[in-house]
């Protein structure tokens, strides 16, 4: 396996998920070969890499959503590796997964109540659908809209509400700003930014590596389901390889 | 096929409306695409984009307004029909066989390729006379398709060297695309970006006069971008392309569209140079945003004047 | 004029009976979109639970009301138990897997049950039919002339339960958090895991209310009848199929307007035709209502946006 | 899915002869079968049935593993060639070719009748394929369900047809070589389309209707054809059947026996030729198989050798349970053997250079 | 061609005959075993027919070599199921032929499946003997083909006579199965024979085997307003046919034909069907010592009273062995003319002599059912 170039230094913290020597495969093909992270209370740690890295691989193994073939993954300390995905929502985790995986013959509003699943505060639940109307007002005008007929960024703000609406410990992204509106993305990082204040620990997963990066605390890079580089965001950015690789310079 | 005159348009919308029981997904849609021509479509989201695409591609019928390909009014035609004039797309939602390869994905749309009874051009050239010539130029198609038929049940020598053939230029696509180490791969054990390359390079088998691309930079990373910038350049002039592109990647939009129409809520409200589009108030209030101008003061300036 | 009515009577009540049937198919169905051919057969098994109870309770006891209700209560908690098994072993280790190879696997069950309940020996039943007990002593709920039109007092009581039973379920399926649940369930179960739904257990639950349903269909139909035998679920269980797909897939009141409509359709060609093209017209009317409601009578147009 | 690999399988023959061949090969080896084999009845019989069955299996492969449209009334078809080539072989019974040996007269006749149930079936194909441009998936199931057991209560009517008792004095000309030359060609037929792009544009129909349209495949005119293509093998089968069965009943045409078909094909791995093949062979044989088990087995014990005939349909049905749980993806996913054979061979090919 | 009945309780598995099996495996039997071969539905829509053929062939055969065989050689059966299908009839039948090599076949119960054995049969000059197909058809196929029961026609014939002249109806309305070519058969006759006799048929309804909601069609009957019901079924549709007749006050007779012939007719029927007549080819109460020895070691076995079609296979089997005893099982063309010579042959089912067409010349007789059991009321001859 090849070295993983870690650069600059990690502040410390309470570790909330760690993943250690994560292999996952689809049948014959190999998407991930020790991927091995860490994120710890209240950071937010991004993950980029060229498509099929293995970023979306290593989201779903997190989330329960494929049985890793190896490795461990724990959560603030208990193992949940293999664990099932309705198992780990009453533990904190959410995840909006690639392709969105909207409830495209429920309406908005199910979709919605959905997210909060698990949640016996009514009261509750209402502020925070309304919230999410806040965030996006498209839904709300679209709240009786079979979430079938929404355009495709209205789906992706959708499936974003959809996460924040379990009050999640932990925030699994695949690709928040895909297909919005750059305004809309922005309003996603802003919203992140927030929630994550509030103490909510994100991974992301996004293409955009440079609002990623400077959004996160710390940066993993995959490339061909390894962890090819680590370091705090900012000095992510700074680093001439991403620069050339991801950003494009 | 190359030779078509630059000059008349081959795709145009005029006026095309479409409404979702009260919803006015668009509105007076106007739009032109000749060879050569590289166009942009952006909008916030649900603006009516994707909507755009699929009336322009006979998904749904208008409910007024036209729709010419070729010059030839398309509305209500089935979209197979109007691909075989010379529109191809491709899908926000990537929409790829799943279950075939690679190469099985590009083979389909080469059908319209197989050597048969009645020269394809020669068809093509009569449905673009529209009119009854196009009647007869279906029904000729149907003989064709009959014909070919039999050539694949006897494996009629000619047929074999085609299918060889079809597999090439497959193949040739693929190349162009970058995917010829995926050639094998069943479609939906390819990661995201890889999908969408792929789309284009089904899209490019139909050898289509127009290409319709929706989004195509989403899930790539800004490296990934700029290479499929380039590309898309490429295409346009290797395949003798028209092309309009859905994107939300102002880099990529700004940087590649000669001609930018924006939508908001199903109506056109600005059309025009990246430039001018860039700096139109209306334009930055419904979609770029204000941040917008703070990470691109020219266009602030602009919007000063 | 009073046969036409007396058609009309006899039809609707056929009709519940088979509502009762496609109702617990509708829901397997909606929610798993898999075709649960055996669900006739469970219904025959049902019968016989319901069939060796009342033997149980002799001749007395099974006419009383809480006899009835025991006869019910049985067979209906020995089908969920049933139903709870084939899903278990049977569909739920091919849930990731090509929706047809489930299909097969419950036309396996339905030959094991329906075959297997031929069998005359071991506590078998054997192919031969039998009497069904009347634990509802049909009598005359409503009689008009000289008995010209009589309605009997089981097609009430099935067409109260049949209609409660639709109003319940349609709550069910769309008021209840677990209606929610079971509709994310049957669009993506791994998505609705995602949800923290415990997928396993919604699609068991609502595999064990089909089968008591089908169950509790299976015993009126009995009593309608007045009779029990192995085969008897192939037929109804396949008009179930095909009244809930008319209906509309998932849809719980198309269950039951498809279901009405085929037992109408069935009496009618039977009382005024012959019996023997009932299936043929049957069909021929389904079909031509389904070329023009494609999506089945209160099936909504899929909502597939391009 | 079909690869070059597979056309350039026979790639030992010159390219004008690869049409052809096969069908001379086959004919040849088939007229050995016939002559070594062709004198037992019961294998024979055997044979025959596993021959109609096979059939059946790859025609209604076609429309449901490629096409992907969901069609359960397949036993339908078989009915309608039955009793049209029964029909037509009763009408013509007596007549003969002056010309040709007598034997060789009936071959004629046999080949012509059931070519008038195919031709019948691939009408009604043609009928029961319209629908499926406007309905989906189940909705469609139930259209060609309902057409299945239409034409069975039509036999079931009709005095001309034998109504109840059923259809009987059909020559019975039918042979070892005619049912599996069939066969043959039905299975040719499956495959040449499979990796022709007529084959592609049916799979992208079952991928994705909407970008099939879009990428130019005319879906509507290609489902139909498929439902035609299918169903016309399909009443071919069941000529076939009329000339070896004494006696054809509409009894023997139920949903039933599509479903049946159903199963053979999703065991032997939807869309996969070769699956269907091995399917329909050894789920036709299976029964037979376990009654020469039991037979055996229960030669001692009265009871058991009694109730033998019995148990086999249950355990029939828990073995299909039993297989799907072991192969989900049937016997065959979707490949086939000469997908998979040519590689190999040009492997061995290779390595022997 | 009938319905049986199995006993409702299970049948005593040790009860049952021990040697009236294949001896082991598939080989040629010993050849100090005579194999015989039966055919029946012993799954699908009738299982119920072959059950009891399937006993009552095995009865004669125990009995036989009881007697002490054939010639010295001990009787077998083989039995094989053919799930009520005529391609899985004529299969069974083939491979009862070329591999178990039997000398006889017995079998089957519906016509459309005997038909489809007799062809297998006949061609390759295998003896068979029909026990209770009634078509007329089955005998025909060929001189190897025969049966031991009347056909179609007489129990038409003899109900229309019945009903005629000794219930003195004059307004007869029918209820005929379709799916049954039997049922058919005898309704056409009977139809035929009433009107010539002067009588007038009102209704004619019908259904499909395995029915179980008749109303429609009883509710068409009823405004006809006839004398008598003929309704030639089975006991299992007629049982709960007449349940359902007399629910909706219908209360003239059914009339039938040997399909009624079952306890399972008082269990489905209950007191419905109590004062209705049916033509059979016994009755049980025949106080003749062959049959009440017949129903006692039927019962012995199987647990239940004999139905005709149990003691209509019976007969077939004794008819083959006493061919046997004439003129041996090796050579089929004597056995073949062994067997065509039976005349007066005391059958448990009725005295029976075969005619040049191979079909059983015998009298009928037409019972009523009581409240437990079928009382003998007349017998019409030929
Ligand atoms: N469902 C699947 N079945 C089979 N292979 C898969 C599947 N999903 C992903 N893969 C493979 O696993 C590898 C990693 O894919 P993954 O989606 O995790 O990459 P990614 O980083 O998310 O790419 P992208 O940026 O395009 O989303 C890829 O090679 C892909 O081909
Ligand atoms: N079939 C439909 N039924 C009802 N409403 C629809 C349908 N299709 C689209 N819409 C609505 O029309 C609007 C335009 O949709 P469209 O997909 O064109 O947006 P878009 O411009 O592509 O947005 P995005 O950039 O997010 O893809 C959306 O608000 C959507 O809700
Ligand atoms: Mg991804
Ligand atoms: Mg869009």
């Amino acid at each position: 396996m090849s070295e993983v170039q870690v650069i600059g230094t990690r502040a410390p913290r309470e570790p909330l998920l760690e993943v250690e020597q994560l292999h996952v495969s689809y049948g014959a093909i190999r998407a991930l070969h020790g991927v091995t992270l860490s994120l710890g209370k209240g950071e937010v740690v991004a993950l980029i890499g060229a498509n099929g890295a293995g970023k979306t691989s290593t989201l779903r193994a997190v989330s329960g959503m494929v049985k890793p073939h190896g490795g461990k993954i724990r959560l603030a300390g208990a193992d949940i590796t293999g664990m099932k995905s309705n198992l780990l929502v009453p533990r904190g985790m959410a995840h909006a997964p690639e392709g969105r995986g909207i409830f495209l013959n429920l309406t908005v509003e199910e979709n919605l109540d959905l997210g909060a699943y698990l949640r016996v505060d009514a009261a509750e639940v209402e502020k925070d659908r309304e919230y999410c109307f806040g965030l996006f007002p498209v839904l709300r005008e679209r709240r009786r809209q079979l979430s079938g007929t929404l355009s495709g960024g209205e789906q992706q703000m959708l499936a974003i509400s959809r996460a924040l609406m379990s009050r999640p410990k932990l925030l699994l992204l695949d690709e928040p700003s895909l297909g919005l509106a750059p305004q809309v993305v922005e309003t996603i990082f802003r919203i992140l930014r927030e929630v994550n204040q509030k103490g909510v620990s994100i991974l992301l997963v996004e293409q955009n590596a440079h609002l990623a990066l400077s959004l996160a605390n710390y940066g993993y890079v995959l490339e061909t389901g390894e962890v090819a580089m680590a370091g705090p965001g900012k000095e992510l950015l700074q680093s001439p390889e991403i620069r050339k690789a991801y950003l494009g310079e | 096929m190359t030779a078509a005159g630059t000059g008349e348009p081959l795709l145009q919308a005029k006026d095309a409306s479409i409404e979702f029981g009260g919803l006015k997904a668009l509105q007076r849609f106007n739009l032109e695409i000749r060879q050569g021509d590289l166009k942009g479509l952006i909008g916030p989201n649900g603006a009516g984009k994707t909507t755009a695409f699929n009336v322009l591609t006979g998904v749904y019928r208008p409910t007024s307004g036209d729709i010419l390909v070729c010059g030839q009014r398309v509305n209500g035609k089935k979209p197979y029909r109007i691909n075989r004039l010379g529109l191809a797309r491709t899908f926000q939602n990537i929409r790829l066989f799943k279950a075939l390869t690679a190469l099985d994905n590009v083979r389909v749309a080469l059908l319209s390729e197989s050597r048969p009874l009645f020269s394809a051009d020669w068809l093509a050239r009569m449905r673009r006379e529209g009119g009854a010539m196009a009647t007869v130029a279906a029904g000729l198609d149907a003989w064709n398709n009959y014909y070919d038929w039999w050539r694949a049940l006897l494996l009629a020598p000619g047929f074999l060297r085609e299918e060889e053939e079809l597999t090439r230029r497959a193949e040739q696509l693929l190349e162009v695309m970058g995917l010829s180490h995926r050639r094998d791969e069943e479609a939906r054990n390819l990661p995201y970006g890889e999908q969408r390359r792929l789309e284009i390079a089904r899209a490019l088998g139909t050898r289509p006069r127009v290409l319709l691309l929706d989004e195509p930079a989403a899930g790539m990373n800004t490296r990934e971008k700029a290479d499929l910038m380039v590309l898309i350049r490429r295409l346009k002039e290797q395949f003798s392309l028209g092309i309009l592109v859905i994107e939300h990647d102002m880099k990529l939009v700004m940087g590649i569209c000669e001609q930018i129409t924006v939508l908001d809520h199903g109506e056109t409200i600005a059309v025009g140079t990246p430039e001018k589009v860039r700096a139109d108030r209306k334009v930055i209030e419904a979609y770029l945003g204000d941040s917008y101008l703070e990470t691109h003061p020219e266009a602030g300036q602009e919007a000063a004047r | 004029m009073s046969d036409f009515i007396q058609h009309l009577i006899n039809g609707i009540a056929a009709g519940t009976i088979y509502a009762l049937v496609a109702l617990g198919y509708t829901m397997v169905y909606g929610v798993l979109k898999l075709i649960n051919f055996a669900h006739g057969d469970v219904m025959m098994v049902g019968v016989y639970f319901g069939y060796a109870t009342a033997f149980q309770l002799g001749r007395v006891a099974r006419t009383t009301l809480w006899g009835v209700l025991a006869i019910f209560l049985v067979a209906m908690a020995g089908c969920a138990l049933l139903g709870f098994l084939i899903e278990r072993f049977a569909y739920r280790p091919l849930r990731d897997k090509p929706r047809l190879t489930a299909l097969i696997t419950a036309i396996g069950i339905s030959f094991a049950l329906s075959y297997g309940f031929q069998l005359d020996f071991g506590p078998l039943p054997g192919a031969a039919p039998r009497a069904f007990p009347e634990v509802i002593q049909p009598t005359e709920w409503l009689v008009i002339g000289d008995r010209e039109v009589v309605v009997w007092n089981w097609q009430v009581i099935s067409l109260l339960i049949a209609a409660a039973l639709m109003v319940g379920l349609q709550y069910l399926v769309f008021r209840t958090r677990f209606g929610r649940a079971m509709r994310a369930v049957s669009f993506d179960h791994r998505v609705a895991g995602l949800m923290g739904i415990p997928t396993d257990r919604v699609i068991a639950v609502t595999f064990m209310l089909g089968s008591a349903l089908a169950a509790g269909a299976g015993i009126l139909y009995a009593i309608k009848d007045t009779s029990v035998q192995p085969l008897m679920g192939l037929y109804v269980g396949l008009m179930a199929f095909v009244a809930a797909v008319v209906g509309g897939i998932g849809q719980v009141p198309g269950a039951v307007v498809g279901a009405l409509l085929l037992g109408l359709i069935e009496e009618f060609v039977v009382g005024y035709t012959a019996s023997s093209w009932r299936e043929a017209v049957a069909f021929g009317v389904l079909i031509l209502v389904l070329l023009f409601k494609p999506e089945g009578l209160f099936g909504r147009a899929s909502a597939e946006k391009v | 899915m079909p690869e070059t690999a597979a056309l350039a399988a026979p790639s030992i023959l010159p390219i004008w002869a690869r049409g052809v061949t096969p069908v001379l090969v086959a004919a040849g080896a088939l007229a050995v079968a016939q002559w070594l084999l062709g004198d037992s009845p019961f294998f024979v019989y055997i044979a025959s049935i596993v021959g109609v069955n096979t059939i059946l299996a790859v025609s209604l492969n076609i429309v449901n593993g490629m096409t992907g449209q969901f069609s359960i009334g397949h036993a339908g078809f078989m009915a309608v060639g039955a009793f049209i080539s029964g029909k037509v072989s009763l009408a013509f019974g007596d007549t003969a070719i002056a010309a040709i040996p007598e034997s060789a007269s009936d071959q004629v006749f046999l080949v012509g009748s059931l070519l008038a149930g195919g031709t019948g079936a691939a009408l009604f194909g043609f009928l029961v394929g319209l629908p499926s441009l406007r309905l989906r998936g189940d909705y469609l199931a139930i259209v060609t369900l309902g057409f299945g057991e239409i034409i069975r209560v039509i036999v079931q009517n009709t005095p001309s047809l034998g109504a109840a008792l059923g259809l009987s004095g059909i020559p019975q000309t039918s042979s070892l070589f005619m049912v599996w030359f069939w066969v043959f060609l039905t299975v040719l037929v499956a495959r040449r389309i499979a990796n022709s792009a007529h084959g592609r544009s049916l799979w992208a129909i079952r991928e994705d209707e909407v970008a099939a349209e879009a990428m130019g495949v005319d879906t509507t005119a290609y489902k139909v054809r498929s439902f035609v293509i299918s169903s016309f093998f399909a009443g071919v089968s069941g000529g076939l059947f009329a000339h070896f069965v004494p006696i054809i009943n509409p009894n023997s045409f139920t949903f039933v026996k599509s479903m049946e078909v159903v199963v053979m094909i999703v065991a032997g791995g939807l869309g996969s030729t070769t699956g269907a093949i091995v399917a329909a062979v050894a789920l036709t044989l299976l029964p037979e198989g376990l009654r020469s088990l039991f037979t055996a087995l229960g030669g001692g014990n009265a009871d058991l050798a009694q109730k033998v005939d019995q148990i086999r349909m249950p355990i029939y049905g828990l073995l299909l349970v039993v297989l799907m749980l072991a192969r989900p993806q049937g016997l065959f996913g979707t490949r086939e053997v000469w997908d998979v054979l040519p590689r190999w061979m040009s492997r061995r090919r290779r390595s022997a250079a | 061609e009938k319905k049986s009945q199995t006993s409702t309780e299970t049948p005593t598995p040790t009860g049952g005959p021990a040697t009236g099996t294949a001896p082991q495996g598939g080989p040629p039997p010993a050849s100090d075993v005579i194999l015989l071969g039966e055919v029946g539905s012993l799954t699908g829509a009738q299982a119920t027919f072959g059950i009891s053929t399937r006993n009552g062939v095995e009865l004669a055969i125990n009995e036989a070599n009881a007697e002490g065989g054939v010639k010295g050689k001990k009787l077998a059966v083989r039995v094989y199921d053919d799930q009520s299908k005529p391609e899985e009839a004529a299969n069974a039948a083939t491979r009862l032929i070329t591999q178990d090599h039997v000398k006889l076949i017995l079998g089957e119960v519906a016509s459309t499946n005997s038909i489809a054995m007799a062809h297998k049969a006949q061609e390759a000059k295998v003896p068979m003997i029909s026990p209770s197909s009634t078509n007329e058809k089955v005998t025909a196929i060929g001189d190897y083909i025969f049966r031991v029961c009347f056909i179609d026609p007489f129990q038409g014939f003899v109900m229309a006579k019945f009903a005629k002249e000794n219930l003195k109806t004059t307004r007869a309305a029918v209820l005929k199965d379709t799916k049954a070519d039997y049922s058919q058969g005898l309704s056409d006759v009977f139809i035929r024979k009433y009107t010539e006799m002067g009588g007038k048929i009102v209704a004619t309804e019908s259904y499909a085997q395995g029915d179980t909601d008749f109303r429609s069609q009883l509710i068409a009957i009823r405004s006809a307003k006839p004398d008598a019901i003929y309704v030639p079924g089975y006991y299992n549709d007629v049982g709960i046919i007449a349940r359902q007749a007399r629910e909706l006050g219908i209360k003239v007779p059914l009339l039938g034909g040997d399909g009624w012939e079952s306890e399972k007719l008082w269990e489905l029927g209950g007191s419905a069907v109590v004062g209705s007549y049916f033509s059979n080819h016994y009755s049980p109460e025949d106080p003749s010592p062959r049959v009440q020895n017949f129903i006692a070691a039927y019962k012995k076995a199987y647990g239940s009273v004999p139905d005709s079609l149990a003691a209509l296979a019976y007969d077939a089997a004794r008819v083959g062995i006493e061919g046997m005893r004439k003129a041996g099982a090796d050579d089929s063309a004597a056995l073949r003319d062994a067997i065509a010579q039976t005349k007066d042959f005391p059958g448990v089912a009725g005295t029976i002599s075969l005619d040049d067409k191979r079909n059983a010349i015998k009298p009928a007789v037409v019972v009523q059912v009581g409240d437990t059991t079928a009382k003998y009321v007349a017998t019409i001859t030929p």
